[in-house]
């Protein structure tokens, strides 16, 4: 028999090799003692040389190996976004009780897994190399998820996170199934090619299929009514994690929502377009109203993250280069935004008892503007007040779906907006104003994970560390940055735009 | 001949997958299962696909399902009460169940698509034979085919992280799962 | 130095002395801004004869000439100049009111002597003459309008100069909101001056007038009545008067200066001014006398009843300005003036005189308390004597003639204005009888036990001070009436003042006897050229003849008056308890007060209270809250979604699955 | 030189942020006091006569979505952005004199909305003015919420509530008006490159069916802001938490911008919707000065006396926009400048008075004037002018507007002016009830002291001049003014055409 | 036999799985129901790929299997590790996380 190898580009796909190099080095590190401390080390090494890579490749955009990958800008913007949010996570995971639990080999090795998934996913270009990378982007995050052993909560979110989604991926695949079914063919453009010339244009076996592929890349962008997943995920998680998950998992999907809808689905766009339209108005009105009265700040993150994802399947929705430009315009911003609060966040629960609750933030204004500022920024960033990153991204999104005569949607984002500044500013509040009510001082009463058996241990200062301060005070002033200068911003979002809609 | 094994294969399949649901014992549940794998790698094999048939039988009822029938036996078949405590559950799950059934099938029957009311273009002997499905794994979908392999690495080291019983022992277990890929 | 020139001078010295005074405070002593206040309402007055020496040097016909400082507000076709107008009829009000200002400042200079916030009061005094001279040399509507609200206002700051007595501040309040009310019909009548000729100034607007309107049509009719509601409101005509009586809690030199002799005059003014629209608009025209009858009457018969010194003549005040609108409104615009003239006189005379009364009362002012200051000032009475005959149209009197020239042309006019004279007439008959009521209550008879004090010690008579209305003891600081007030009779200032009231009371009237001269029509002549109504001029010898009958009907009263207090005192009380009904209603001044208060003030306050505790809370509030519970409420029915079961979870996820594909297989082909 | 003026107060207030406790407050004033020299530089400089912008900037900012930074002053914000920093250094001066708790932060805040302010007067580009008036709220949300009055103790809402509900409130509208911004932007540009610049909206137009519901999103943010009746709903709590220099230069200005951005941008981008829903908007200002005026004499808290008067005198203006003549226009734009230059230093005096009492009610005050003659004769100017008695530049101001609207729809005219006899009774109310009748015991009547009297002589100043010469801003602003109201009604401006024939002009209206 | 029927039979498994996960509460069973699922995937691959005549789908359903293996070593890992933490074997009974 005959078997000729496909031309592998090798330069083409470096930063997965580069990747998978690092991921099994660091694996490796806790196997030998000697090696266990310089993990972290060895996983930013990794990811900065898979991010110098993929600069590199910026630019030249071809498909690699037989048509399993694409990289093009739209993968690689991504992929930048994806990676820089590990190696942030990777900061924040010093100290981190879950790092112990697992092993620092096998937790950034997961990491870098996971990444590894969300390149993939990023520039695929095929059903199978979809799923797959898929798969490789969540197995890890589930078990990361559970990675603190200790904590009953880190497993539950672990479990309920394996459940729904492997749910979510068995009904994603069964809609692959049927796509393939009607168009024989796996590859985005045979997909494209099958719709249009096979006659099936409108069939129902296509559109059912591409309502179960809906399904699951909603459920991994947490739009509602898929996202029940996230608010708990998030809260169980180890913070490192969730910061992660928030930004990366919802960043990669989004990038292959976008391949997978408008090249493979593009021609059924006057189907699809109005359903995403309708989940992202609800997830839009539920992630907002699910945020208002939450206590746990994660909890709380969680569901605007529901909310933004909203925002954001509205640059999918309008399926034009402005839209795709817009979406990861925002992701970008968003990067920014959570991060902020993020790092904050972990930085209060590692040094007061109160966990992640919202009163371990009380006149941090007052003692601790280093902290309290970045995460005021975020929250109004996230708001989308003016001077912010989050501003301009709404902006760019709002335009892009009134040019798409989606105006609706955009009043949508609008009320939305409205709805969620009581959370934002709840949390901005807390941080500046004296109480509304004068509960009892921190201590009084155990926090969410505070004086159970479970406890992580307390580090009075970890909100002066730099590997939290650090990242806080940064992304808070990229989010200004961007906010006031946004060119830059801007056209790096573009360039995606235009690796779709040539 | 072959629609009566169709049948006889599918009613297995059915019964295996109802065993699974309905079967208080996770034990059985796990049994049923493994009979419902069979009697798929049937129906694989009447679609013309052995390779797949053979991965099937091999791959699950073989390793996989050895592995539930350890963990059961390790954690023991917690029976569960009858009680319902979601409001609803009960009676929205079936219907739901019906629905999507319904909803599936419509959308096949009703579909435009001629070649699903036939058996399918008519195939060469090599279709679906280990070589075709080797070239193609090898040819068409290397990456994803590694990428696999790079999947199972982590789901040890996963599993690992998971199940080890203390620090200590990490080592080994890792070592071990580093094997494993 | 031309006429403008020096108009523009009056303007300047009182706004000057304002400042100064008030600046001056606690920099110069007391007395010194008494002194500055006066000195530059004088030189006003001097400024406002240089500028009648000039106008009087004009040929006749070119008598007027308007001159203006700088753009007060020129936009978008509006064209506001800060400019005056300075004609006969100006200057005419510019010699009254800087003259008599002149000697009420004399006499005030006095009277506050031992007051606190002397300084205040010299300031808002000169800064009345400033708004009153402003008033009347206003070049265009605007102007006037400014004029006209600030003298409103100069009127509340001094009718409620004792800040801290309640009954004052609540009267200043109510005679400041009457005045916008009327403020605003000025300015409505300005829109519509300006909608329909596009100017505020009156030489365009009294140029263009007839050419634009037909007599009667109803813009003119309309922009006359919205005059005339500033003109009432000004004058204290029905229905907009009660605040006139209230005004009196004001110091007396207040109530004799603006209350009396200048301010309440400006309708007249107005109504002078603004005659050529008047003509248009006869219908108007006659409302308006119709309303100064019916004003000169009620006053007149109110008056009867009062026992309070100062309000009796404020009541008297107005009656008087019932005869000048009459007047004025009904073509005799010179006579009218003249009688503005007189009544300036001896109106301000009376309030001095009434004044140094009550001070000698220790502020006390029901004149049923009094009696006998006749021996005990000799001073004051002979002036107050001088003061009531004017106004009772004593034969010789200057009210004698200014009055009776009225009603002789209203006898000339003929037809329905006959009823002016008659019903004018009945009004002189009851002002002589009010007016010598309230002298031979005060003067004759045995002194009471304050005028005996001073006739045994020569002192005042003192007593823990009270406020006369609500009888509230009071100190005597600042915002209060000091410890004491001066009497004409001790205070030389104030009897120079009053010593030439009285003079200018007797015989001002000889500036124009029928037949013999006429000073005041002569000068006032080139302001009416061209009116019809102006030119009707009653023959001496019918003018004559109308003198007669007034002379007999004031006599008649005076004499009435002496039978009913003098000769038989009883008589009063006989009648009080004979029309007991009749004596309550005048007594309660026809329930004016209580009629405003029940169409006006309540149902404003009620609207407040509905707005405040029912709309503000229930709609507007509801609004929000409303708004927030809904929110409130779907966030808990989320978060009550999000239960914890994974197993729910799950369920939700399909049954979005199941809508989605049930979407697709619906609108798949 | 327009930067400067935008930018100088944030940059002081970066600065102070790093200087000692004690200098911070002086510095900003400071601040603020360079601030007033230039913007007096600039009305120095102005071209009068001149409609168009000057001193314009206009440079790219982000390509991609065509928004401009482009900053520009004509008739239509000359004088607000005069106003605006004299007020300010009022509040930031009159605050200087007081205690504050973290002073950095708070004049850091103060300046911070200084230039949010002066950007949302000066920005040419309808996005980047959007932008501004959205960053407005940021600074004034801290400064209520950190240094505001706690009011549970009286039943009232704690300070971050009140703030909370005026902030949420204030966005409903603003981010309606960032969409129907946007919307204007794409459906104007009609496939072409889109821009925001404002000057170019007006010539691409707008269909008439877009315009309708644009305007109401815009619309809705405006009157929100100013507040107008019905939509006030966050004014009581907000005035009552917000510390009082800061509530001075908030009601003083901010909700100018609302009225401001009518003129702005509605009329001139909207001009058939304007038309079409002139009457309206009429009821809503009427009812607003008629609503503002009742509750403003039944109110005994000081505050909320001028909150709702405010309420009153913003109706006016909005009247006076609305009356879509130039006079009518010019009055809302003097009558802009006026009532801040009122409301500010009343707010002042509310301060000085609580300070005396102790209290913010009417009720338990009186008899200030005994021993305070000089505050009582400047709160006795302030208040006139606040009742716009004539001889005030308020008076010029309401006589412009209500000429305006008395030719255009004579029946609003008449029934708005009654709100000029019900702003006489409750602004005179308010100061004999605080400063005339009998003490109360226990109540110390001082005279003001000579610092705040350095705060508050200036404003009176300000207000006696502009009575003396109100020409100076009818002069500057009607050019541009007679323009825009030009655009909206069509033809040459109205007025012009309108002194000439007296009578015929009723048809015009009539027309219109 | 029709394509057809190997499809209808799918859908059918792939319900029951899914009520399956929706109706029992014992971990265990919820993976063994995932794996119904996946292999009604799998079923339906095939019968596509034999409909359309290419393997792919034969080789995308071999890809499946492993997942789906990874996805049930992952699974079990969790329950051994739910099960040291002396929690109850019962997804009801995980719920420290709502609201």
């Amino acid at each position: 028999m005959n078997f000729d190898a496909p031309h592998i580009d090798y330069a083409g796909i470096s930063p997965l090799i580069a990747l998978t190099v690092g991921l099994v080095v660091v694996l490796m590190t806790s196997v030998f003692k000697p090696l266990r401390r310089t993990a972290p080390a060895l996983t930013m090494l990794t990811l900065a040389a898979t991010a110098g890579l993929l600069i590199w490749r910026w630019g030249d955009e071809q498909s690699l190996i037989a048509g399993a990958l694409r990289m093009d800008e739209l993968a690689i913007t991504i992929s930048l976004i994806a990676i820089a949010t590990a190696a942030f996570a990777v900061l924040f995971s010093i100290r981190e009780p879950a790092v112990a639990e697992a092993g620092s080999g096998e937790y950034h090795a997961l990491l870098l897994g996971s990444v590894l998934g969300m390149v993939m996913l990023t520039a695929a270009d095929n059903l199978v190399t979809f799923f797959v990378a898929l798969e490789t982007l969540s197995i890890p995050l589930y078990i990361l998820c559970a990675a603190n052993l200790r904590r009953e909560g880190s497993l539950e979110s672990g479990l309920k996170y394996l459940i729904v989604g492997s749910l979510g991926s068995a009904t994603l695949l069964y809609g692959m199934a049927f796509l393939y079914g009607g168009t024989g063919a796996t590859d985005f453009e045979g997909i494209a090619r099958g719709i249009t010339q096979g006659g099936v244009l409108g069939d129902p076996l296509i559109l059912v299929g591409i309502g179960m592929c809906a399904v699951g890349l909603a459920f991994k962008t947490s739009i509602a009514p898929f996202h029940q997943w996230t608010p708990d995920v998030y809260q169980g998680a180890p913070t490192p994690i969730t910061s992660f998950m928030a930004v990366a998992t919802k960043a990669a999907a989004f990038a292959v929502f976008l391949r997978f809808f408008d090249v493979a689905l593009g021609d059924q766009g006057s189907e699809w377009q109005p359903a995403l339209a309708v989940l992202a108005a609800i997830s839009i009105v539920v992630g907002n109203l699910g945020a208002i009265g939450q206590d746990s700040l994660k909890r709380l993150l969680g569901y605007s993250g529901v909310a933004q994802a909203g925002y954001m399947l509205g640059g999918v929705v309008v399926a034009s280069k402005s839209g795709v430009s817009a979406l990861v315009f925002y992701l970008a911003a968003y990067l920014f935004m959570n991060l902020a609060a993020f790092a904050v966040v972990i930085a209060r629960e590692r040094e007061t008892p109160w966990g992640d609750d919202i009163r371990a933030l009380r006149g941090l204004g007052a003692e601790r503007p280093w902290l309290a500022w970045p995460l005021t920024i975020s929250m109004f960033a996230l708001a989308g007040f003016p001077a912010t990153a989050g501003f301009i991204g709404k902006l760019y999104l709002i335009e892009a779906l009134v040019e798409g005569d989606y105006t609706w949607l955009a009043v949508f984002i609008a009320v939305g907006t409205m709805i969620s500044l009581v959370y934002y500013l709840r949390v901005v509040a807390a941080m500046w104003m004296r109480p509304d009510s004068e509960a009892a001082a921190p201590g009084g009463e155990p926090a969410i994970a505070g004086a159970a058996p479970e406890a992580d241990p307390i580090d009075p200062d970890a909100g002066r560390r730099l590997y939290l301060l650090a990242p806080a005070v940064l992304c808070a002033a990229a989010t200004v940055f961007f906010g006031v200068i946004p060119q830059p911003l801007v056209d790096f979002a573009s360039h995606a735009g235009a690796a779709i809609f040539g | 001949m072959e629609a009566v094994l169709f049948f006889i294969a599918a009613i297995g399949a059915i019964g295996g997958a109802i065993g699974v649901v309905a079967s208080r014992n996770p034990f059985y549940s796990v049994l049923a299962l493994i009979a419902h794998l069979f009697s798929l790698a049937v129906l694989f094999l009447l679609l013309t696909s052995a390779f797949v048939a053979a991965a099937q039988v091999v791959v699950y009822a073989g390793a996989v399902m050895v592995l539930y029938v350890f963990v059961v036996a390790y954690v023991g078949e917690g029976g569960e009460s009858a009680w319902e405590p979601i409001p609803g559950q009960r009676f929205l799950a079936p219907l739901l169940g019906i629905a999507l059934f319904v909803e599936l099938s419509v959308a096949v029957l009703s579909s435009a698509l001629r070649a699903l009311e036939t058996h399918g273009p008519d195939v060469g002997p090599g279709f679906g034979n280990p070589a075709a499905i080797g070239t193609l794994l090898l040819e068409k979908f290397l990456l994803p085919f590694e990428a696999t392999s790079l999947l199972l690495l982590l789901a040890a080291v996963g599993a690992i992280v998971l199940a080890n019983r203390k620090r200590e022992e990490r080592e080994g277990a890792s070592a071990a799962g580093g094997g494993a890929a | 130095m031309s006429s403008t020139a020096w108009a523009w001078l009056v303007l300047l010295f009182p706004l000057l002395g304002s400042i100064v005074c008030a600046l001056s405070y606690r920099v110069i002593p007391a007395r010194a801004a008494g002194a500055i206040g006066t000195a530059a309402v004088g030189l006003a007055f001097l400024c406002g004869i240089a500028a009648l020496v000039n106008l009087l040097g004009d040929p006749a016909e070119t008598r007027h000439h308007a001159s203006s400082l700088w753009d007060y507000a020129s936009a978008a076709g509006l064209d506001i100049k800060l400019g005056i107008y300075v004609d006969p009829l100006s200057i005419f009000m510019v010699l009254i009111v800087t003259g008599v200002s002149t000697l009420i400042h004399l006499y005030s200079f006095g009277y506050m002597g031992s007051d606190a916030g002397y300084h205040r009061f010299f300031s808002y005094l000169n800064f009345f003459v400033f708004s009153m001279l402003l008033l009347v040399l206003a070049g265009n509507f605007v102007l006037l309008i400014v004029g006209w609200a600030f003298v409103g206002f100069a009127s509340y700051a001094l009718i409620s100069f004792w800040y801290r007595r309640t009954t004052a501040t609540k009267a200043g309040m109510k005679a400041f909101v009457i005045n916008v009310v009327g403020d605003i019909g000025l300015v409505l009548a300005a829109f519509l001056i300006f909608q329909q000729l596009g100017s505020f100034e009156y030489t365009q607007v009294f140029e263009k007038a007839p050419e634009v309107f037909q007599t009667n049509e109803w813009t003119i009719v309309a922009i006359c009545l919205l005059l005339l509601v500033g003109a009432f409101a000004k004058s204290a005509q029905l229905p907009l008067h009660t605040w006139l009586p209230d005004a009196m809690e004001g110091p007396t030199p207040v109530s004799s200066l603006i209350h009396a002799a200048t301010m309440v005059t400006a309708g007249v003014y107005l109504i002078a001014r603004t005659h050529v629209l008047f003509e248009l608009a006869p219908t108007a025209a006659d409302i308006a006398a119709f309303t100064g009858l019916a004003t000169l009457l009620v006053a007149g018969t109110i008056a009867l009843v009062m026992t309070d010194l100062k309000r009796a003549i404020a009541y008297s005040t107005m009656s008087q300005i019932g005869y000048m609108v009459v007047g004025v409104s009904i073509g005799a615009y010179s006579a009218g003036m003249f009688h503005l003239m007189t009544h300036a006189f001896f109106k301000a005379l009376l309030f001095m005189a009434a004044g140094s009364i009550i001070s000698a009362m220790a502020n006390k002012q029901n004149i049923d308390e009094m009696s006998g200051f006749g021996k005990a000032m000799k001073f004051t009475s002979i002036a107050m004597l001088c003061g009531s005959l004017a106004l009772a149209a004593f034969p010789g009197t200057s009210g004698f003639f200014s009055k009776d020239e009225i009603l002789a042309y209203a006898t000339d006019r003929g037809g329905m204005y006959l009823i002016f004279t008659v019903l004018g007439y009945v009004g002189a008959l009851l002002t002589a009888i009010y007016t010598f009521r309230l002298v031979f209550r005060v003067l004759p008879g045995k002194p009471c036990k304050e005028a005996q004090e001073l006739i045994d010690t020569g002192h005042l008579a003192h007593e823990t001070p009270r406020n006369p209305a609500s009888g509230e003891e009071e100190d005597t600081d600042v915002g209060f009436p000091g410890p004491e007030h001066h009497i004409a009779d001790q205070t030389p200032s104030m009897k120079i003042a009053m010593g030439v009231l009285s003079v200018l009371a007797l015989f001002a009237g000889f500036v124009q006897v029928p037949g013999l001269d006429h000073m005041v029509t002569s000068f006032l002549e080139p302001v009416w050229e061209g009116s019809p109504l102006a030119a009707i001029e009653p023959s001496t010898a019918a003018s004559w003849v109308g003198l007669a009958i007034g002379a007999a009907i004031s006599l008649a009263g005076i004499g009435i008056a002496y039978w009913a207090y003098v000769l038989r005192p009883e008589v009063p009380g006989k009648l009080i308890e004979r029309f007991g009904w009749l004596h309550t209603f005048l007594y309660n001044k026809w329930y004016f007060d209580e009629l405003i208060d029940v169409l006006v003030v309540r149902p404003a306050l009620a609207i407040g209270r509905f707005a405040n505790r029912t709309f503000e809370r229930f709609v507007v509030d509801g609004l929000v809250n409303g708004t927030r519970e809904t929110v409130g409420e779907a966030g808990s029915v989320v978060r009550a979604v999000q239960n914890g079961f994974v197993r729910s979870y799950a369920l939700l996820l399909l049954i979005g699955f199941a809508g989605l594909a049930l979407y697709f297989l619906i609108t798949s082909s | 030189m327009i930067n400067v003026l935008l930018w100088l107060p944030l940059a002081f207030g970066l600065v102070g942020l790093f200087l000692p406790r004690r200098a911070t407050g002086w510095w900003a004033t400071v601040g603020t006091i360079a601030t007033l020299g230039i913007a007096i530089g600039m009305v120095a400089g102005f071209d009068t006569g001149n409609s168009g912008l000057q001193y314009t900037t206009d440079t790219t900012w982000i390509s991609g979505l065509g928004v401009d930074y482009s900053l520009g002053i004509d008739g239509l914000n000359l004088f607000l952005v005069l106003l605006t920093a004299v007020v300010w250094i009022g509040g930031t001066a009159f605050a200087a004199f007081r205690q504050q708790e973290r002073p950095q932060l708070f004049f850091f805040l103060m300046l911070v909305a200084e230039t949010a302010t002066l950007g949302s007067f000066l920005s040419q580009d309808l996005l980047l003015f959007v932008l501004f008036f959205d960053l407005m709220l940021v600074p004034f949300y801290f400064l209520f919420g950190i240094w505001g009055k706690d009011r549970r103790p009286e039943g009232g809402p704690s300070a971050p509530a009140a703030t909370m509900k005026m902030i949420v409130y204030t966005l409903i509208g603003s981010l309606l008006m960032l969409v129907a911004a946007i919307a204007t932007a794409i459906i104007s540009a009609k496939g072409h490159p889109i821009t925001f610049s404002i000057q170019a909206l007006q010539e691409q137009g707008l269909p008439l069916g877009s315009q309708r519901w644009i305007f109401w999103f815009f619309a809705a943010a405006f009157l929100v802001k100013m507040p107008a009746f019905l939509v006030h709903g966050w004014m009581p709590d907000a005035y009552r938490a917000a510390p009082l220099p800061v509530l001075a230069v908030f009601s003083g200005v901010l909700a100018k911008v609302g009225a401001y951005g009518f003129l702005r941008v509605v009329l001139p981008l909207f001009p058939e919707a304007t038309v079409e829903f002139q009457e309206i908007v009429l009821v809503i200002a009427v009812a607003s000065i008629l609503y503002g005026s009742v509750m403003a004499f039944t109110q005994t808290n000081v505050r909320l006396i001028a909150g709702y008067s405010s309420i009153a005198q913003l109706g006016f203006i909005t009247a006076g926009i609305f009356a879509l003549r130039a006079d009518g226009s010019d009055g809302a734009i003097l009558q802009m400048v006026n009532h801040g230059l009122v409301v500010a230093p009343i707010f002042v005096v509310v301060a000085l008075l609580v300070e005396r009492t102790g209290s913010e009610d009417i009720r338990e005050m009186g008899g200030l004037a005994f021993r305070a003659p000089i505050l009582a004769a400047l709160f006795l100017i302030i208040t006139l002018a606040t009742l716009a008695m004539p001889g005030s530049a308020n008076f010029i101001g309401e006589f412009y507007i209500l000429n305006g609207l008395f030719q255009a729809k004579i029946v609003f005219a008449i029934v708005a002016i009654s709100g000029v006899a019900m702003s006489a009774y409750y602004a005179l109310r308010l100061y004999q009830r605080t400063m005339h009748n009998r003490k109360p015991d226990g109540l110390e009547s001082r005279e003001i002291g000579f610092r705040d009297a350095v705060v508050l002589a200036p404003l009176v100043l300000c207000i006696l001049g502009l009575a003396l010469y109100p020409q100076l801003i009818l002069h500057r602003t009607s050019p541009t003014v007679e323009q825009t109201v030009a655009r909206v009604t069509g033809g040459a401006a109205p007025n012009a055409t309108l002194a000439a024939e007296g009578k015929g002009h009723e048809e015009m209206v009539s027309e219109r | 036999m029709n394509i057809e029927w190997y499809i209808v039979l799918s859908s059918l498994l792939f319900t029951i799985g899914a009520v399956g996960i929706l109706i029992r509460r014992s971990p265990i069973v919820i993976l063994l129901c995932l794996e119904l699922m996946l292999n009604a995937g799998n079923l339906a691959l095939v019968a596509f790929s034999r409909e359309v005549g290419n393997q792919q789908g034969q080789v995308f359903a071999l890809v499946v299997m492993v997942v789906a293996a990874c996805e049930v070593v992952v699974g079990l890992g969790l329950l051994v590790a739910i099960f040291r933490r002396k929690l109850p074997m019962n997804v009801d009974d995980l719920r420290e996380l709502r609201g």
